[in-house]
C-alpha cells in the first residue's frame, strides 16, 4: 500500500511549530511507519518533488522569494495545513506591520541594504487557500497530531473554535481574573493550548490568537480594573498575533 | 439489546443503491442485535469508525429490522457513510424523535411536501398511506430538487406517477437537457393544486425557508395551521436529549422533534438565530 | 584529481534547525570562497523590542528559536535583572537551572540521535536509523521526551515555557509534584550514560580546532544559567565587557551576524564549554567522560557528540540533584525598575548566548543586543570549512557535498537562532 | 449516639471537630471517595478530603460580579464560605468521559469501575442542583452519599431563596450538619436524611441534640435566608423569557458579553455536552468521549452551512432562555437554582438576577 506524503515547509519562523513534530517522542516512529515523509529538512535530506499530501506549512511569508514558495507548495500540495501564530496571523514579526522597516533593518544590520525582506509579515492565508489552521506560539503536540490522525482516517479534525475559558473551566482551574485579579486573555483567546498559563497562575497573553467573534472591546475595561494601563492593554495584543485583524 | 444509549449496535450494508451525483441509500441489517421498529419520520444515529456519528432520517421501513438510509455526502461523516459498501459495519443508535402524524391525516387529504434530501424522511409516511390506502382521501406528493439529477427514487418516482391514486407534481429550480416537467420552486404548484383545504393534512420537509414559504401559501389557501407538519434540523449528538445542541427555543429536537406541528414550530422558525 | 574549477551548492542543508546553505567555490587545489548562506528572512528581533516594557524580553524573546527558547528566557532575565540590579538565587535559581537542564536533556537527544548519530553510521537521517535500529532510536527518543517533561513540568510547555519571569516563576511546583519527574529522570540517567558509551565507540576523524573556545566559568558547578566568559587562552571578562570583546559585523551572504573575539576567530558551544569546565563535572558524567576518553579538554569537532552525551549526564544528574534538595520557595522576587543596562550571559545548548538591554526610567526598553551561539561560530565554521574542503578536494561533488554537511553538524548551528543560515554550493574553478 | 425524639424520628447528634473527623474516617472507612471543600489557589475548590484538617478551616469567601476573594475569618468554621469555582457537576457529569469505543470486536462501552463518591459540604442550592442534573442526564449510576451543610452564611451573589431551593436543605442528604460556633465551641448539629445516614450517625463520637441545639440552628438557617446578596424577579420567568426573544436588551448583554462560557461552565446544572471522535495514528481503534460544552461556543449550534446562532446576543439570549425559561418546557422546573455562581465567575460579572429584572422592566413588569 502506498503511503500519504507528509511535507514539512518552513517559512519565516523560529522552528518552534515544526520541532513540535519531533516532540511527539511516543508517537514519531509510529507516525514515520504511516506516512512516507517527503520533505522535511529539519530531520532528514531526503527531498521528493511533489505532489504532497498533506503539507505543513510553519511561518508568516516576508520575503518576495517566500510568496513565490507558498504558491508552489499550494500548488503541489493536496491539503495544506499552516501551523503557528507565524503562519495564522504574522507572527511577532508582524510587529514590523506598524513600524518602518527600513528602521529596524537599519537597527540591527550595519549595512541594511543587503537585507532582503516585505514591509510586511503576513499569513500563509493572505497568500493561499489553506486547508487547516492550527494556532499558538506554538502550537499544541495534541492539536497536531489529533489533525494527523484524522487525515489517516479521513475525519474532520476536532479543533475548537472557542475561548480558552472553556479549557480552563474544563481542567478545574481557578479563574485568575475572578479569584485573582490578574488580566487574562482567555475570553478572548482560541482554544487549543488547555489553558497552560492560568495552569501557571498566570493569566493568558493570548498566544493563540482571536477566537472568531471575540469581543475584545468588551474585555478592555476588565484588563483595566486587574491593573494595566493604556500601554499595557496595547502591548499585551501587540504580540504574537499583533497582526490578527480581531486584535490590531 | 443495547442498554447504554451510546452504545451503538452494529448492523451491515446489505445493499448500496446511488441516487444522484452526491446521495445513496444503504439497506443496513443487523449483525446480531435489533433495534426496536421505526416510525416514519424518526431518525437514527449513525456512525461510522472513526469519523463520526450524524442523524439519519429513515427512509424506508422494511420488515426484519432492516434499516433503510439515504445519505447526502456534505461533510467527513456523511462522505464516509454515503460511500459505504456492503458488507462494511455501521453502528446504528434509535429511534430517537417524533414521527409523521399519519393516523391523524385518516379521512383526510395527504399532501406531501419535499425538497431536496427531504424527500427521504417522507418516503415511509407516503409508503405508510399507500399501505392503508383507503384511509386517505386525495393523497399528494410535491416534490423540489435542484436540477432532474438530484432527484432521489427516480424510479419510484415515476412508479407512483404512474399509480391512479396519488398526485406527483416534480419541480426543478434549474431544467437540463431532455427536461420536460416543471420548472420553479416548490411553493409555485402548491398555489394551484387541487386542494380539500379545511381537510388536508400537510408534511412537510426540507430546508427551513422551503417550509416556511410553503406554510405560508397552504395557510393562505385556506389549511389549518395544525394541519401543517414540519420536520426541523438542527445539530444532534445524542438523540436522547441529553447534549443540548439540537434546542430550538422550548424544544429538544431530537426528543420533541424533529416532527413538529406547525403551531409549534413557526413562532420558533421566525426568531433568527434562535 | 583534475583542477578545474568547481562549485558546490548544498541548497537546503538538512538536519540542522533552522534552513541555510553553503556555497564554496574551488579553483584548482585551492578553495577560494567558503559561504555559509543563512537564509533566514530577518525578524527584527533587536528592533521590536524597543519600546516594550522591561518584562517582556523573556517573552518575546523566546520566539528567536524553538529549539532553546529557554535560553532565550534565561539570558534575558538575567540582563533585564542585572538592569534592575536584582540577582535571583536559592531556590529559584535552582529551579532555573532545572528548567535548563530539560532544554539541555532535549535539545542534546535530539540532535545526537536524530541529527547527529546518522552521519557516522551511514544512515541518510534518524527515520531511515530507525527502520534499522528502532531500539536505539526509541531510547534517544526516550530520553528527549524526558527533557521536555522537565521542561513541562517547570515551564507549562517545552517549547516557548509559560511559566518564566522576571524575579522567578509565576508558578513553583511543590515537592510533591518533582517527585513522578524524578522517576522519569532515573531511568533517563541509565539512558544518558548508555548513549555515551554508544557515541564515544564511533569512529571519529583526526582533527583539532585551531581557534579560541569561549565558554562560562562559575564560581561553581557546570556553566548553564550564570558565570564568567572564559577563553582558552586563559583569559576571562565580565560579562558587561561582552560587547568590547566579541564584536559582530555583516557579512554580505547572510542575514546572521559573524563575530570575533578579540579580532579573532573562536567558537563557543559544547567543546568550549567542557574544555573550560570538564572539571566541574558531577560525578557519573565525570566517570563516563573518562571512560569515554576524553581528556581535560576535547577540541575535535567530530568528538563534539560524546561531549553533548557527557553533558546530557551532568544535565539528568543535575536535575536529580535539584529535585532532591527542592524546598519550596514563593514564586518570585519582585524586580522594579530602573534606567541602566544590563548583561545576561547563560550557556544555551549551543554556547554562550548574550543578552543586553537598556532601560529608561519608566522601565521601557531603548535598545537591545542579542548574540547568539551560532553568528559567534559561523565565521569559525566556514574557516574550518575551508580547511575540511582543501584537505579533501579529491573527493567528488557527491562525497564532499556529505563531507561538509556532516562538518556543519558537528556545530549543530542553530540557523532560527542566528536571526540576525544552509544550501551548499561549490563552485570548483 | 441516637437520639430518638428527633423531628424525622432518624435522631439528630451534635459533633464537635472530632465527631466531624470521625465522620469522614467513618465514610472513607465505607470505601466511600470523600470529595469537600478545599483551599487550593486562592479559592474554595473541591477535592478529595482525607480528614477534618483538609477542609478550609478559618476560610471565607467575598464575592460579587465578575470577583471572588477568599479571606481569613474571625473564628474557625470549616463550612463558612459560599459557593467556589466548581460544583458537584464535575464529579456527576465529569468534563469528559469516554463513551464508547469502537474496533475490529466491535462496540464497546468502557467498564471503569464508577467511583463511590460521599459529598461534603453541598449546600441546599447544590443539592438541588444535583437533582436536577441527575433528571436531564437520567443517571442510572450509584448516587452519592450526601451530606450537606446548612448555609448560615449566604455570599453576595446568592439568591437560592428566590429560586426556592435554600437555604435550607429540605430532601436529598443522608446526613444534614449546621455548623455553629460561639461561648460553647465549635459543634455541628448533624441530622439523618436517610437511614444510611442514621446508620452513619450512630458510630459517631457526639452528644445527643438537645431542643436548644435544633431551635438555633432553625434560626441561623433561617435568619440566611435574609441576607441573600441578590434577589431574581418574583415574576413568571418563563413567560417573561419567552415574551422576550425579539427584545433589543439581548444587544445590549451582547456588548458587556465576552461569550466566553464561564457561565454554563460553572452552572451546577448546564449540562450540554460535545461528542469528540478520537482515533489513533492506526486509526484502528477509535473512541467517542463527551466533553462539557457551552452554548457560547460558536460551533455549539453548527450545522452543514454554518453555525445557527452566530451572534453574542443569540448565544446569551439562548443560554440565560434555557436557564429560567425554556427549562420548564423541557424538563418541568428551572435550570437555575440560585447559586450565583454565574454571576461570580463571569470575568465581566454579568448578572443574571439584573438581566432579568432590566428584562422585567422592559415587559413593564408584568411578563
Ligand atoms: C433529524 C435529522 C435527520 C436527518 N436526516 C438526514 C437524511 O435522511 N439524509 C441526509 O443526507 N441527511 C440528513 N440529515 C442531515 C445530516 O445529519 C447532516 O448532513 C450531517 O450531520 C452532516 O454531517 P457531516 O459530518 O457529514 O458534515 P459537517 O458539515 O462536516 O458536520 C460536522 C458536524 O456538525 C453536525 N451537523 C452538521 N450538519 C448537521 C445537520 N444538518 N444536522 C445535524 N447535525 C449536523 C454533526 O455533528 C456533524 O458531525 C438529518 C439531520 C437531522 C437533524
Ligand atoms: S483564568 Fe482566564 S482563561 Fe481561565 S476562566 Fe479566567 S479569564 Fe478565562
Ligand atoms: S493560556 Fe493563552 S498565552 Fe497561555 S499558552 Fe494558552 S493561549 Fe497561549
Ligand atoms: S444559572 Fe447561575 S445562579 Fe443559576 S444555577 Fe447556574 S450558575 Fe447558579
Amino acid at each position: 500500500m502506498e503511503l500519504p506524503s507528509l511535507a514539512v515547509w518552513k517559512f519565516t519562523s523560529c522552528d518552534g511549530c515544526q520541532l513540535t513534530l519531533l516532540d511527539c517522542e511516543d508517537e514519531l516512529l509510529e507516525l514515520a511507519g504511516r506516512v512516507r515523509i517527503s520533505h522535511f529538512l529539519e530531520v532528514s535530506g531526503v527531498v521528493e518533488p511533489g505532489p504532497h499530501d498533506v503539507s505543513i506549512v510553519e511561518g508568516s511569508v516576508t520575503t518576495e522569494d517566500e510568496v513565490e514558495r507558498i504558491r508552489s507548495i499550494r500548488a503541489q500540495s493536496r491539503v495544506l495545513v499552516v501551523v503557528g501564530a507565524c503562519a495564522t496571523s504574522g507572527g511577532i514579526q508582524a510587529l514590523r506591520n506598524f513600524g518602518d522597516v527600513a528602521e529596524f533593518r537599519s537597527v540591527v544590520y550595519a549595512d541594511p541594504s543587503l537585507i532582503e525582506s516585505l514591509a510586511t509579515s503576513t499569513p500563509i492565508s493572505a497568500h493561499v487557500e489553506v486547508d487547516y489552521e492550527l494556532r499558538g506560539c506554538p502550537i499544541d503536540r495534541r492539536q497536531l497530531l489529533e489533525v494527523l490522525s484524522a487525515f489517516l482516517v479521513g475525519r474532520e479534525p476536532d479543533l475548537p473554535d472557542t475561548s480558552v475559558c472553556t479549557e480552563c473551566k474544563r481542567r478545574g482551574l481557578t479563574c485568575v481574573a475572578v479569584a485573582d485579579g490578574t488580566p487574562c486573555l482567555g475570553p478572548v483567546t482560541h482554544a487549543g493550548c488547555g489553558a497552560l498559563c492560568p495552569a501557571v497562575n498566570r493569566g493568558c497573553y493570548g498566544c493563540f490568537g482571536p477566537m472568531t467573534g471575540a469581543n475584545v472591546p468588551a474585555l478592555i475595561p476588565l484588563l483595566r480594573r486587574c491593573g494595566m494601563d493604556d500601554g499595557e492593554v496595547d502591548r499585551v495584543f501587540r504580540t504574537f498575533n499583533a497582526a490578527a485583524p480581531e486584535w490590531a | 439489546m443495547a442498554t447504554d444509549p451510546w452504545l451503538p449496535v452494529a448492523h451491515r450494508v446489505r445493499r448500496r443503491r446511488v441516487e444522484t451525483k452526491d446521495s445513496a441509500t444503504l439497506v443496513l441489517a443487523p449483525v446480531a442485535d435489533r433495534l426496536p421498529v421505526f416510525r416514519p419520520g424518526q431518525f437514527a444515529m449513525l456512525y461510522a469508525h472513526g469519523i463520526g456519528e450524524v442523524p439519519i432520517s429513515i427512509s424506508d421501513i422494511p420488515a426484519g429490522g432492516v434499516l433503510v438510509h439515504t445519505i447526502r455526502a456534505v461533510g467527513a461523516v456523511s462522505r464516509a457513510l454515503h460511500s459505504a459498501e456492503p458488507g462494511a459495519v455501521l453502528g446504528v443508535r434509535g429511534p430517537f424523535g417524533t414521527a409523521w402524524d399519519v393516523d391523524r391525516a385518516e379521512g383526510g387529504d395527504l399532501l406531501l411536501v419535499a425538497g431536496g434530501i427531504g424527500l427521504a424522511p417522507l418516503r415511509p409516511a407516503l409508503r405508510h398511506a399507500l399501505e392503508h390506502r383507503s384511509s386517505y382521501r386525495r393523497v399528494t406528493l410535491v416534490v423540489g430538487a435542484r436540477t432532474p439529477s438530484d432527484l432521489l427514487y427516480d424510479d419510484e418516482l415515476r412508479h407512483w406517477d404512474s399509480l391512479a391514486d396519488v398526485d406527483v407534481v416534480v419541480t426543478v429550480d434549474h431544467a437540463a437537457d431532455g427536461w420536460t416537467g416543471r420548472v420553479g420552486v416548490v411553493t409555485e404548484p402548491l398555489a394551484s393544486i387541487p386542494l380539500d383545504a379545511t381537510r388536508t393534512t400537510a408534511m412537510l420537509c426540507g430546508p427551513e425557508p422551503m417550509m416556511r414559504y410553503c406554510a405560508r401559501t397552504l395557510l393562505g389557501r385556506g389549511v389549518p395551521d395544525e394541519g401543517v407538519q414540519v420536520s426541523l434540523e438542527r445539530n444532534m449528538q445524542c438523540g436522547t436529549g441529553v447534549c443540548g445542541h439540537c434546542q430550538l427555543g422550548p424544544l429538544l429536537l431530537c426528543r420533541d422533534g424533529p416532527v413538529v406541528d406547525l403551531p409549534v414550530a413557526t413562532p420558533l422558525m421566525l426568531v433568527k438565530e434562535l | 584529481m583534475t583542477h578545474q574549477s568547481r562549485t558546490l551548492h548544498v541548497a537546503g542543508l538538512a538536519r540542522v534547525e533552522g534552513e541555510g546553505a553553503l556555497h564554496v567555490r574551488t579553483k584548482g587545489a585551492r578553495v577560494e570562497e567558503v559561504r555559509l548562506n543563512i537564509y533566514e528572512p530577518p525578524r527584527f528581533f533587536e528592533a521590536l523590542l524597543r519600546g516594550r516594557d522591561y518584562r517582556e524580553p523573556p517573552d518575546i524573546t523566546a520566539r528567536i528559536c524553538g529549539i532553546c527558547p529557554v535560553a532565550y528566557q534565561m539570558s534575558a532575565c538575567r540582563a533585564v535583572e542585572d538592569a534592575c540590579g536584582v540577582e535571583v538565587d536559592g531556590q529559584l535559581r535552582a529551579l532555573r537551572r532545572l528548567l535548563y537542564c530539560g532544554e539541555w536533556i532535549s535539545s542534546h537527544a535530539l540532535h545526537i540521535y536524530l541529527l547527529h548519530a546518522p552521519d557516522f553510521l551511514g544512515f541518510p537521517d534518524g527515520i531511515a536509523m530507525a527502520r534499522a535500529q528502532r531500539s536505539l532510536v526509541e531510547r534517544g527518543l526516550a530520553l528527549k521526551k524526558a527533557g521536555n517533561s522537565v521542561m513541562s513540568a517547570i515551564g507549562g510547555r517545552a517549547i516557548h515555557p509559560v511559566n518564566v519571569r522576571l524575579g522567578g516563576f509565576y508558578r513553583v511546583p511543590t515537592a510533591a509534584e518533582l517527585r513522578p519527574l524524578a522517576e522519569q529522570l532515573r531511568q533517563a540517567l541509565d539512558d544518558a550514560v548508555a548513549t555515551v558509551g554508544w557515541v564515544s565507540g564511533f569512529d571519529f576523524p583526526d582533527l583539532d580546532v585551531p581557534h579560541r573556545l569561549m565558554a562560562l566559568r562559575d564560581t561553581s558547578g557546570y556553566p548553564l544559567d550564570r558565570g564568567i566568559p572564559h577563553v582558552t587562552t586563559g583569559r576571562s571578562f565580565p560579562p558587561a565587557e561582552f560587547s568590547s570583546h566579541v564584536v559582530e559585523h555583516q557579512v554580505p551572504h547572510s542575514t546572521a551576524l559573524h563575530a570575533r573575539l578579540d579580532g579573532q576567530l573562536f567558537l563557543v558551544g559544547p567543546l568550549a564549554r567542557y574544555s573550560l569546565n570538564s572539571d566541574r563535572l558531577s560525578p557519573v558524567a565525570a566517570q563516563v567522560a573518562t571512560a569515554a576518553g576524553l581528556g581535560a579538554q576535547c577540541l575535535n569537532p567530530f568528538r563534539s557528540i560524546v561531549v553533548r552525551a557527557v553533558e546530557v549526564v551532568y544535565a539528568v544528574e543535575e536535575a536529580l540533584r535539584i529535585i532532591a534538595d527542592y524546598e519550596r520557595p514563593k514564586p518570585f522576587i519582585e524586580v522594579d525598575h530602573r534606567a541602566g543596562v544590563g548583561h545576561g550571559t547563560t550557556e544555551a545548548p549551543r554556547g554562550l548566548l548574550y543578552h543586553r538591554y537598556e532601560l529608561d526610567a519608566g522601565g521601557a526598553v531603548l535598545s537591545a543586543d542579542i548574540v547568539p551561539p551560532t553568528s559567534q561560530n559561523q565565521a569559525a565554521i566556514e574557516d574550518d570549512l575551508t580547511h575540511l574542503v582543501t584537505g579533501a578536494l579529491g573527493l567528488d561533488d557527491h562525497a564532499l557535498t556529505h563531507l561538509c554537511e556532516q562538518a556543519i553538524r558537528n556545530y549543530d548551528p542553530c540557523i532560527s537562532c542566528s536571526a540576525h543560515f544552509l544550501d551548499l554550493t561549490v563552485e570548483r574553478g | 449516639m441516637v437520639i430518638p425524639n428527633s423531628t424525622n424520628g432518624l435522631g439528630d447528634a451534635v459533633l464537635d471537630l472530632d465527631g466531624l473527623d470521625a465522620l469522614i474516617g467513618a465514610l472513607r472507612a465505607d470505601g466511600h471517595l470523600v470529595i469537600g471543600p478545599v483551599l487550593r489557589d486562592n479559592a474554595i475548590t473541591l477535592a478529595e478530603v482525607e480528614s477534618v484538617v483538609d477542609l478550609p478551616a478559618g476560610w471565607g469567601v467575598d464575592a460579587g460580579p465578575g470577583r471572588y476573594r477568599v479571606r481569613r475569618r474571625s473564628d474557625d468554621a470549616v463550612f463558612g464560605h459560599s459557593a467556589g469555582p466548581q460544583s458537584w457537576k464535575s464529579f456527576l457529569h465529569p468534563s469528559r468521559r469516554t463513551l464508547v469505543s469502537s474496533d475490529s470486536g466491535g462496540f464497546h462501552v468502557p467498564d471503569e469501575p464508577a467511583a463511590k463518591y460521599a459529598f461534603l459540604g453541598a449546600r441546599a442550592c447544590d443539592i438541588a442542583a444535583i437533582a436536577k442534573l441527575t433528571q436531564v442526564l437520567r443517571s442510572t449510576g450509584r448516587t452519592p452519599f450526601v451530606v450537606a451543610a446548612q448555609c448560615t452564611e449566604p455570599g453576595e451573589v446568592c439568591f437560592c431563596a428566590s429560586m426556592r431551593t435554600g437555604p435550607a436543605v429540605e430532601s436529598g442528604y443522608d446526613v444534614a450538619l449546621t455548623e455553629r460556633i460561639d461561648d460553647e465551641g465549635h459543634r455541628f448539629l448533624a441530622s439523618a436524611g436517610t437511614p444510611a445516614g442514621a446508620a452513619l450517625l450512630a458510630r459517631l463520637p457526639g452528644r445527643a441534640a438537645q431542643e436548644r441545639d435544633v431551635v438555633l440552628a432553625e434560626s441561623d438557617v433561617a435568619a440566611a435566608a435574609d441576607r441573600m446578596g441578590r434577589v431574581m424577579p418574583e415574576v413568571d420567568l418563563r413567560a417573561l423569557l419567552a415574551a422576550s426573544r425579539d427584545s433589543a436588551h439581548w444587544e445590549s448583554v451582547a456588548q458587556r458579553c465576552l461569550t466566553c462560557g464561564n457561565c454554563t461552565m460553572v452552572c451546577p446544572t448546564c449540562f450540554c455536552a460535545t461528542t469528540e471522535d478520537v482515533t489513533d495514528l492506526s486509526g484502528g481503534h477509535a473512541e467517542r468521549a463527551q466533553r462539557w460544552a457551552s452554548c457560547f461556543e460558536i460551533d455549539f449550534s453548527g450545522l452543514h452551512g454554518g453555525a445557527v446562532r452566530t451572534s453574542g446576543a443569540s448565544r446569551y439570549r439562548q443560554w440565560m432562555t434555557h436557564k429560567l425559561g425554556t427549562w420548564h418546557d423541557q424538563f418541568g422546573t428551572s435550570g437555575c437554582v440560585g447559586c450565583g455562581r454565574c454571576i461570580a465567575w463571569c470575568p465581566v460579572g454579568i448578572d443574571i438576577t439584573a438581566e432579568a429584572a432590566a428584562l422585567t422592566d422592559l415587559l413593564g413588569g408584568r411578563p
